[in-house]
């Protein structure tokens, strides 16, 4: 079990870099979508290692969610790119200080 | 009549609410209708006194029960002794003048202004009155609101960084001393005490470590607002830039806050911890007598000096209360009501000429005398009082504490206290000098006029009161008298005993084990005899001093 | 008529209200100056009966204390407002309405005409009220209402012509100088309050008791320290080293002020006091001593000074503080009945001086008002040959001149000769008795010099005035010259109250009728005076003799130099430039107070405000303010706007909290 | 093939839930039929459904109800901070009308989303299985995605929402990794079956596991409570979103998220309080000093509003950190509180700014005193309530946080506080200030007060001012909601 | 065998994820993410989940990434700048490290539950994991299946709202 729990924790530091190093809201997003699937792949480890099902019913919800977020999250960029023309993190900064 | 205190309190609010039906464009209403409000309330407030018995009890007591939530019980608990009897007089007496002061001096925002001063009113009633530590602190926080926009809204130049600087330096103190409270009260639990009543917690023994930081507090708040040095300077930009009358209950109540809650809460509360820091409160207040005289010395603004020296008074105050005998408290409390009458009118005459000249620069100023006889005359019973005359209340008070400072252990600091009355006398006769005597050369001066009735109407009450104070004090004297005397035991620690006693017996080394008998001695006990100082003889002693 | 006591200080505080309230409506100056002058003159008449009656009753007998009603009862201090008639306030009192009824009688002549007329006699009311409490009060605090209330007064009479800046500074002076006295007043109070209550449980402050006790007190010690600051008080208000500066400034007052307040009566109130707890005072050798050099030290050097000064007023000034020298000097040597006489006669010769002075004034000032001329109506050099425009005035002006300068058949001569042969022959100071009786004896010589002086340079010689001016020359009206005769009078007499037993043809009344004030006091000193210390008669009509002649020689001197060879003050000058314009310019004191203390004090309050209390203390008031606004600067632009950075805010966080409790 | 028999369960803990649901699809058909000027009825009805969703709410006091095989309970705990969402969205609708047709929102899916929010959040406060956290959690999030960036046409609302969005799904990852290591911890994820286990446990703070699974959950929750360092998102999405949408997030979901962490840390892991309150300790003080030092140097009043509502997560976080009955109860009493006073300022706000959100500045306050006298005092009721001045509901709130923390021997932690609330009146004063102690020439002659939001005025008034003056009803509401969990 | 074949898939996630947020073009991005939804989908397989990976090829691979590619598409998104933010990249790297140190170190460290649950793999196999996920499902987190629907309805008309061309 152990192995796939390092696995997801080296996706789920990769997912985190990459909302930290990149500047394009969809990709960012994308790596967001990593780190939600790495803590997918723990839940369902813990719950094959621990033989009950309820983390993998967990891992369903979160796919779920994830298409939820995918949905709105994706209407907000287009809303986005419909007045600014970018979809560029570093162009979110309207507001600040 | 048993509900004749939250009458007074509460007489204002529905003041308020009478104000609030008022159109605000009559103007003469509005400041008529204040006017009988706080009238009437001062003569409800003379019921008071004629009810109160000479004892000391807390009389006219109302406790209902307000708050009862999770761990804490809070009361509408009100009631006075003879300490806060003359405060609230005091505070009710000052309304009617301070009202009566802004018939001109406010122009604009006339029914705002006059629903300020009556909050300010309850505010400054309800914390006089109050028995409940929370609801003291409700009181004692209220009061700051209709202050802060007094000052912020009919204000002078400066007014926005002074009303701010005002309201946040007490409200830093004020926020301790919430903490303080709310350890003392878990201290209390401890202690099977269930309720923030005051009179609880005098029963309510803590170790001195807590002691001392509960008093740290505690002074830290009531410090801010005396002020003491060097925690004074919000008071002279708030006295500049407030409005007279603002500057007046300022002076003349307001700063009364502090000292008050020295005598009825930080004192009596932490005693041993007040003992510990008398030297240092008294050093304080003596820098602050000193200082403060030498800076009003120099000051170009006459507002500015009254008050620095209103620092000055405030310093005697101190010292005399933290003498911690009958004298000096009395002293101090005298001082309180003294330098309400004495420095508000101060306020009020300084208002008196700005409204004239819309200016307060001491060098505009000269000759006034010649072309205002009347006014210079209560100018000049005012600046006697201040500097404490004999025969004017302000010597009454000031003797008071000196005596019962020198008394005490404060014997040095009195000597350095007492040439502050030189000092006194310096900068307001010089201020005096300066805007009354001379040649009337400034041609704007030459126009003024002098004191119209209502203005005399202002002053002739607080004149009286300066002689009636000054030559025949005893009736306050006397209803104040057995709650000091009962403070007086409060604050009297088992320590304390031990250090007073070689002066009473001339054997000193006896004089230690009298000091443990006394130790075991429940202290500040309600039904605890008064002893005045010196007195505390123990017989027991001598035969323990044979076995040494 | 003891218990009607209290009429006495009542009576001029009712004409104080009643001037003072409705003055200003009553246009007739004689109803004003009639009221003013009655309601003093009832209390004279009042005095007069408690007199009669005190003269009637045994020695013992002759104390009574009335109790008006509880002033300031607080713990354990009890303060009454009561009143204490004894041998010595009778005196004071006789003189303080007595000479109070001729000075205000004189004042309508006097101040007629001035703005403010009703103002003048209400103060003048209120100062006779305020003396009278001090003199007649049972404790220290009702003393001390006296002793604040004649400074209060005396601030409004020398600031009477408020409009000049001179009157006001000098008004202020007084005061001040007068507070740091009382601050020596209180603290000595504090002291005995203080000791008596914690050693022997007696809390108070009356001296009845304070005397009942006061076999308590030890030598010296606690009592120096307490009498040496009461002491204080005293050269506050009696104008003594190092506190006198005011005085001579107080004469800004209008003329019969300066009479009453700044020679007849208040100025004594030190020694007054000195004389009240005389049984204190005595208990501290050293105290006494230095009491006995001030006094001597103050009559020198206040006399050196009004030798070279040329307005006639302050002349008299620093005679007075001079005089008043001379008393301290007698109450420095135990001679308590010696200076409570002096002060007695003084006040007679003094207030007759002053007013003489004001009556020349006064018509130098009509006249030279007559041609417009802006001479100074004071000075001296204006003056000359007076005597034959001011008949009575001179005459009265010349007795009193007699009287201070010690001739023998005049007041002064008794009283001044008293002091001087006690100075000597004192059982206390030892050694020193030869300094003080030479300091004093010089001090006669030079207080003959200047008066007569003065009296050569007004009325002799040739009239300096302005010519056009000299027809306008009169002698002044008869509510002047009244007083001023009966003041000269008395001038005259009053010594013979006090003969000394030496020349036996009276008994000394005046030592008889202060005996049991002064009983108590004599008792203690005997304690530690020298044994056999016993001059003979010879020896003290010799030093009579002296005194009498060095009085003599200061007449002489003045006489040469003013009246027959005119240069010789010039020459002198001319000689000694240096100590002329330091005598002139009365030491350098005021320059030296002003250096010392008002400037040092003005640039101290100054830098607390502008240094400290600006910079400092509110400095680190709004630099925590500030410091927190300059965090919230930071913080602010912390918050940069990227997401990338708030996202690594929060994985900061995040590897930070994890962190710690992983690796813990 | 066996049928799977769905279980008998009691729907009265979710019935409140399941009504608001019903009724936001039914104002999406109603939307889908109302002419675009006339969308106002549906903040009327929704206002109605919410009263009467309030009533439900109310009628559940006192049970004590566990239902869909421990994924839910109805508690005072759950209704009582229920009771705080329906009021923050009843405040939020009646004060949306007028500001979206200002604003020229198309505003009929407003009001359904409003509603959703609030299911959420209900999840939230009276889930006690992770799962039901999270979902009600992700429901009231992906809401106010759409809240926040809800006025699609404005830049500001738009960066907002798409801040909010990226921030917050970030955020759920953390969430979401520690609810996985708590589950593999323990081995489930219902709270009382966790708090059993935990029990069991020797000394559960050695299992770094537990801890950091603990940890990472809880910086979930504190990203929507605004706590330092997981707040830097909160002022922008603040003043970017439309203002009543402001107002809702900063009461609504911030008290969700502490009904969440509450309830998880308290039921389900007493025995670590040792750490996380040592957390909380110092998450606290950064919060309240970083959101009050910030607030100190902002010119709009959104964003100070924003900074202040840090601030004020940051004194909720006292009462938390102490974690005894006094601070827990605060917590509820001051977050209804804080419904009350802050919505209420942003309701004045509203009134007061222009078309697109301009005319925002505090300096724009300037003579409002005199002109607009009642909102001016209302203004100043909700600051000083802020700032914490008796007698206003906020000085008694702030007090039973901090006596909290006293009482559990945060000395410090108290001062630091009352310090903090000191310098917070600064920017509460300043607004006073500007209100009244400068003249402005302006007439503000566009300020029309409409009946909703006279309406949402009296009752934050109320609510700001009643419960300081007789706070015992509620502080007994909410003793009792924190004493059954 | 089996390790070698986890260790190739997970250089194929690796590699891929590390794709996902290095690439310019979100077009890449896009397709290196898919492969890593497969490879975890693989992953499930091998922990005897396999209804998890058929969901995850579809929900993941098949729903989202659609969404995410068509949204890229119609947003015609330019490659990145080619200027790199290397300060963000340092910052994200540092940060990215400790996490990492910290994760592994508390998986390494901490203790998870002792596996007590009823399902172990021959359970599974046996009932099939499909029903048994479904029976969990709809009695145990019913109500958390049923908030799904009311989180889809809400990100459906969030959606619709916020993206709609004209209201």
């Amino acid at each position: 079990m152990e192995k796939y729990l390092i696995v997801s924790a080296i996706l789920f530091t990769i997912g985190t870099i990459g909302v930290l190093t990149r500047k394009n809201a969809i990709v960012i997003f994308m790596c967001i979508e990593l780190m939600l699937n790495a803590v997918n792949l723990t839940f369902v480890a813990f719950s094959r290692y621990l033989g009950n099902l309820d983390g993998q019913v967990f891992v369903f919800f979160v796919m779920t969610v994830a298409a939820a977020e995918a949905a709105v999250g994706l209407a907000l960029m287009i809303a986005f790119y419909n007045n600014r023309e970018s979809i560029d993190a570093d162009d979110v900064n309207l507001m600040k200080w | 009549m048993s509900n004749i205190l939250s009458l007074t309190t509460f007489l204002p609010i529905l003041g308020v609410l009478l104000l609030l039906f008022i159109p605000k464009e009559s103007k003469g209403v509005l400041r008529n209708v204040t006017l009988a409000v706080t009238v009437v309330t001062f003569l409800v407030s003379l019921l008071i006194i004629s009810g109160f018995q000479t004892n000391a009890e807390f009389q006219f007591v109302e406790n209902r029960p307000w708050i009862a939530a999770g761990p804490f019980i809070m009361h509408y608990n009100i009631g006075i002794d003879g300490i806060s009897l003359w405060l609230v007089i005091l505070t009710t007496f000052i309304m009617p003048i301070s009202v009566l002061s802004t018939y001109t001096a406010v122009e604009e925002k006339v029914k705002e202004y006059m629903i300020c001063l009556l909050l300010l009113e309850t505010g400054m009633l309800g914390a006089f009155i109050s028995l409940d530590l929370f609801l003291f602190y409700i009181f004692w926080e209220v009061m700051l609101i209709p202050m802060y926009f007094m000052i912020g809204i009919w204000g002078g130049k400066n007014k926005i960084y002074a009303a701010v600087k005002f309201f946040i330096y007490t409200m830093v103190g004020s926020l301790l001393m919430l903490v303080a409270l709310v350890f003392l009260y878990f201290k209390g639990i401890q202690a099977g005490i269930t309720d923030f009543s005051l009179l609880h917690f005098f029963s309510l023994k803590l170790d001195m470590a807590t002691q001392i930081w509960l008093f740290l507090a505690f002074a830290f708040a009531f410090a801010i607002k005396v002020p003491m040095f060097p925690l004074h300077t919000w008071l002279p930009d708030a006295h500049t830039e407030a409005p007279t009358a603002g500057s007046v209950i300022l002076a003349a109540v307001l700063l009364k806050m502090g000292t008050y809650g020295y005598v009825r809460f930080a004192m009596p509360l932490f005693p041993d911890a007040a003992h510990k820091f008398a030297p240092l409160i008294a050093t304080l207040a003596v820098i602050g007598i000193i200082y403060a005289a030498l800076v009003a010395m120099v000051q170009e603004d006459v507002k500015k000096l009254v008050a620095y020296s209103s620092v000055a008074h405030l310093g005697f105050v101190m010292l005399g209360v933290f003498a911690f005998n009958v004298e000096g408290i009395t002293g101090g409390m005298l001082q309180m009501l003294n330098h309400g009458v004495s420095t508000g009118a101060l306020f009020l005459i300084v208002g008196f000429i700005y409204e004239r000249r819309h200016t307060r620069l001491i060098t505009d100023f000269g000759g006034l005398s010649k072309q205002m006889p009347i006014f210079a005359t209560v100018f000049m019973i005012v600046t006697f009082s201040s500097v404490g005359l004999p025969g004017t209340n302000g010597f009454v008070g000031e003797f008071l504490i000196l005596i019962g400072a020198f008394e005490s252990e404060l014997r040095w600091w009195t000597v350095v206290a007492t040439s502050g009355v030189i000092l006194s006398a310096v900068y307001m006769l010089w201020v005096f000098q300066r805007v009354m005597f001379g040649e009337l050369d400034n041609p704007k001066n030459q126009k003024l006029t002098d004191l119209n009735a209502r203005e005399i109407a202002i002053m002739v009450p607080i004149i009286i009161l300066i002689f009636v104070m000054g030559l025949y004090p005893k009736p306050i004297i006397d209803k104040m008298d057995p709650a000091i005397k009962k403070l007086v035991a409060q604050v009297r620690p088992a320590s304390f005993a031990v250090r007073s006693a070689p002066a009473a017996i001339p054997a000193a080394p006896v004089a230690l084990p009298a000091g443990h008998s006394e130790a075991q001695m429940p202290v500040g006990q309600p039904g605890a005899a008064p002893m005045p100082a010196g007195h505390s003889e123990a017989p027991p002693a001598a035969p323990t001093a044979k076995t040494h | 008529m003891f218990d009607n006591v209290w009429l006495i200080p009542f009576f001029p505080l009712i004409g104080f209200l009643f001037l003072g309230l409705f003055g200003k409506k009553i246009k007739n100056e004689a109803v004003i100056g009639g009221i003013g002058t009655l309601m003093i003159f009832l209390s004279f008449l009042v005095s007069c009966g408690i007199l009669m009656q005190m003269i009637g009753l045994p020695p013992e007998q002759r104390v009574f204390e009335k109790v008006m009603f509880p002033w300031i009862h607080s713990g354990n201090f009890k303060a009454d407002m009561a009143f204490l008639v004894d041998p010595l306030s009778v005196v004071m009192i006789m003189v303080v309405t007595g000479v109070g009824s001729l000075i205000h009688l004189y004042s309508i002549g006097y101040m007629h005409g001035e703005e403010g007329f009703y103002r003048f006699f209400a103060y003048l009311n209120l100062f006779c009220m305020s003396m009278l409490l001090l003199v007649l009060g049972n404790n220290m605090l009702v003393m001390f209402i006296g002793w604040e209330g004649v400074g209060l007064c005396s601030y409004l009479l020398i600031g009477y012509y408020f409009h000049k800046k001179s009157a006001g500074d000098a008004a202020k002076k007084a005061f001040v100088m007068n507070r740091v006295g009382d601050f020596g007043f209180l603290i000595g109070l504090f002291t005995l309050y203080w000791w008596f209550g914690s050693n022997h449980n007696i809390w108070t402050v009356n001296f009845t008791e304070i005397k009942a006790a006061s076999h308590l007190l030890p030598y010296g010690g606690v009592v120096t320290v307490a009498t040496l600051c009461f002491f204080l008080g005293a050269t506050g208000k009696s104008a003594q080293l190092p506190l006198f500066t005011w005085l001579p400034d107080a004469m800004e007052g209008p003329t019969p002020v300066s009479a009453l307040i700044h020679a007849a009566t208040m100025v004594t109130a030190g020694v007054y006091m000195i004389g009240r707890m005389s049984f204190v005072f005595i208990k501290s050798p050293e105290t006494m001593m230095v009491v006995a050099v001030v006094g001597a030290a103050t009559a020198i050097f206040a006399a050196t000074i009004g030798t070279a000064q040329n307005d006639i007023k302050r002349v008299l000034a620093y005679s007075t503080v001079s005089q008043l020298g001379f008393m301290f000097l007698a109450m420095g040597v135990g001679a308590f009945s010696a200076g409570i006489f002096h002060l007695m006669t003084h006040a007679f010769f003094k207030a007759c001086l002053f007013l003489g002075s004001g009556s020349v004034i006064h018509s130098m000032h009509h006249a030279l008002h007559k041609i417009h001329a802006h001479d100074d109506a004071q000075d001296m050099r204006n003056m000359g040959g007076l005597k034959a425009a001011m008949p009575i005035t001179f005459i009265t002006f010349l007795v009193s001149t007699i009287a201070i300068a010690g001739i023998p058949g005049f007041s002064g001569f008794f009283s001044k000769d008293e002091i001087l042969w006690m100075a000597f022959a004192n059982p206390y100071h030892g050694g020193l008795n030869i300094v003080l009786w030479g300091i004093g004896a010089i001090a006669a010589c030079f207080t003959a010099f200047y008066m007569f002086r003065l009296v050569f340079m007004t009325f002799f010689g040739e009239c300096r005035i302005n010519p056009k001016a000299k027809s306008y020359l009169h002698e002044s009206p008869l509510t002047i010259t009244i007083p001023l005769m009966v003041l000269g009078f008395l001038a005259v007499v009053g010594g013979y109250l006090g003969m000394p037993k030496l020349m036996g043809m009276l008994p000394n009344y005046f030592e008889h009728w202060l005996d049991p004030v002064f009983e108590q006091a004599n008792h203690y000193g005997a304690k530690y005076a020298h044994a056999g210390a016993h001059p003979s008669h010879a020896l003290e009509w010799g030093l009579m003799g002296l005194s009498v002649l060095v009085a003599v020689v200061g007449i002489g001197i003045a006489f040469t130099m003013y009246v027959k060879n005119r240069e010789l003050p010039g020459k002198f000058v001319a000689t000694f430039p240096a100590l002329h314009r330091a005598v002139f310019n009365k030491w350098y004191v005021d320059e030296l107070y002003d250096y010392l203390f008002v400037n040092p004090c003005k640039a101290f309050g100054r830098f607390l405000w502008k240094g400290f209390d600006v910079v400092v203390v509110d400095g680190v008031v709004n630099g925590v303010a500030n410091v927190v606004m300059g965090f919230g600067g930071i913080f602010r632009f912390m918050q940069s706007g990227y997401i990338y950075n708030y996202a690594a805010s929060m994985v900061l966080g995040v590897v930070v909290i994890l962190g710690y409790y992983i690796f813990k | 093939m066996d049928m799977i028999l769905i279980p008998v369960v009691n729907m009265t803990p979710i019935l409140p839930e399941i009504f608001l649901s019903v009724l936001a699809m039914v104002l999406l058909l109603i939307n889908v039929f109302s002419p675009s000027g006339k969308k106002s009825r549906l903040a009327y009805i929704s206002f109605v459904g919410i009263v009467a969703t309030a009533v439900l709410v109310g009628a559940g006091w006192g049970c004590h109800i566990e239902s869909f095989s421990g994924s839910v309970v109805l508690d005072n705990f759950a209704t009582f901070f229920k009771m705080i969402f329906l009021v923050s969205a009843a405040l939020a609708v009646l004060i949306s009308d007028q500001y979206m047709e200002r604003e020229g929102c198309n505003h009929g899916e407003l009001y359904p989303m409003i509603l959703f929010t609030v299911v959420g959040m209900m999840l939230m406060a009276s889930g006690t299985d992770l799962m039901t956290i999270f979902l009600g959690l992700e429901v009231m999030s992906v809401s106010l995605y759409v809240l926040a960036g809800f006025n699609r046409a404005n830049r500001k609302s738009n960066e907002a929402g798409l801040k909010y969005f990226l921030l917050g799904a970030f955020s759920t990852g953390f969430l979401l990794y520690g609810m996985a290591l708590i589950y593999g911890a323990t081995g489930t994820t219902r709270i009382y079956k966790i708090a059993g286990i935990l029990g069991q446990m020797t000394l559960p703070s050695s299992n770094i596991m537990l801890v950091a699974g603990m940890l990472l959950m809880l910086t979930g929750f504190l990203f929507k409570i605004a706590a330092a360092p997981f707040h830097m998102w909160t002022p922008d999405v603040y003043e970017g979103a439309p203002t009543p949408m402001t107002a809702f997030m900063s009461a609504g979901p911030k008290a969700a998220g502490f009904a969440a962490a509450l309830r998880i840390l308290l039921v389900a892991m007493p025995t670590l309080q040792i750490e996380w309150s040592q957390l909380l300790w110092i998450i606290a003080v950064l919060t309240m000093t970083v959101g009050n030092i910030t607030a100190l140097r902002q010119d709009n009043i959104k964003r100070m509003l924003a900074y202040s509502s840090i601030a004020h997560a940051g004194y909720c976080l006292v009462g938390f950190a102490a974690g005894n009955s006094t601070g827990t109860a605060g917590i509820l009493f001051y977050m209804l509180s804080y419904a009350f006073m802050n919505i209420g300022a942003f309701a004045i706000v509203i009134l007061l700014a222009k078309k697109g959100e301009t005319n925002g500045d505090v300096k724009d306050f300037a003579g409002l005193g005199f002109k607009h006298p009642v909102l001016a005092v209302a203004m100043t009721v909700f600051l000083f309530s802020l700032a914490g001045m008796p007698p206003t509901a906020g000085f008694v709130g702030k007090f039973y946080l901090f006596s909290g923390a006293i009482q559990k021997g945060y000395i410090w932690l108290a001062i630091i506080g009352v310090l903090n609330s000191a310098a917070s009146v600064y920017y509460y004063l300043r607004v006073t200030v500007y209100m009244y102690m400068k003249d402005s020439t302006e007439e503000f002659d566009w300020v029309q007060v409409t009946g909703p939001v006279a309406l949402a005025l009296i009752i934050a008034v109320a609510g700001s001012l009643i419960p300081g003056i007789v706070p015992s009803f509620i502080l007994q509401f909410a003793q009792n909601a924190v004493r059954l969990i | 065998m089996e390790t070698l074949f986890f260790l190739i898939i997970t250089f194929v996630v690796l590699v891929s994820a590390i794709l996902v947020t290095t690439c310019r073009n979100p077009i890449n991005s896009a397709l290196a993410l898919i492969m890593t939804f497969f490879c975890l989908a693989t992953y499930y397989v091998m922990l005897d989940a396999p209804f998890m990976a058929a969901v995850q090829v579809m929900v993941y691979a098949g729903a989202i990434m659609v969404l995410i590619v068509f949204t890229i598409m119609l947003l015609n998104i330019r490659v990145d700048a080619a200027k790199k933010h290397f300060h963000k990249v340092i910052l994200g790297s540092i940060l990215g490290f400790f996490t990492l140190v910290n994760t592994l170190f508390l998986l390494i460290k901490g203790q998870s539950a002792q596996p007590t649950g009823p399902y172990s793999g021959e359970i599974i196999k046996q009932i099939g994991h499909t029903e048994l996920i479904g029976k969990e499902m709809f009695t145990n987190f019913l109500l958390p299946f049923e908030i799904t629907s009311i989180l889809l309805l809400v990100a459906i008309v969030g959606a619709v709202m916020l993206a709609k061309k004209k209201i």
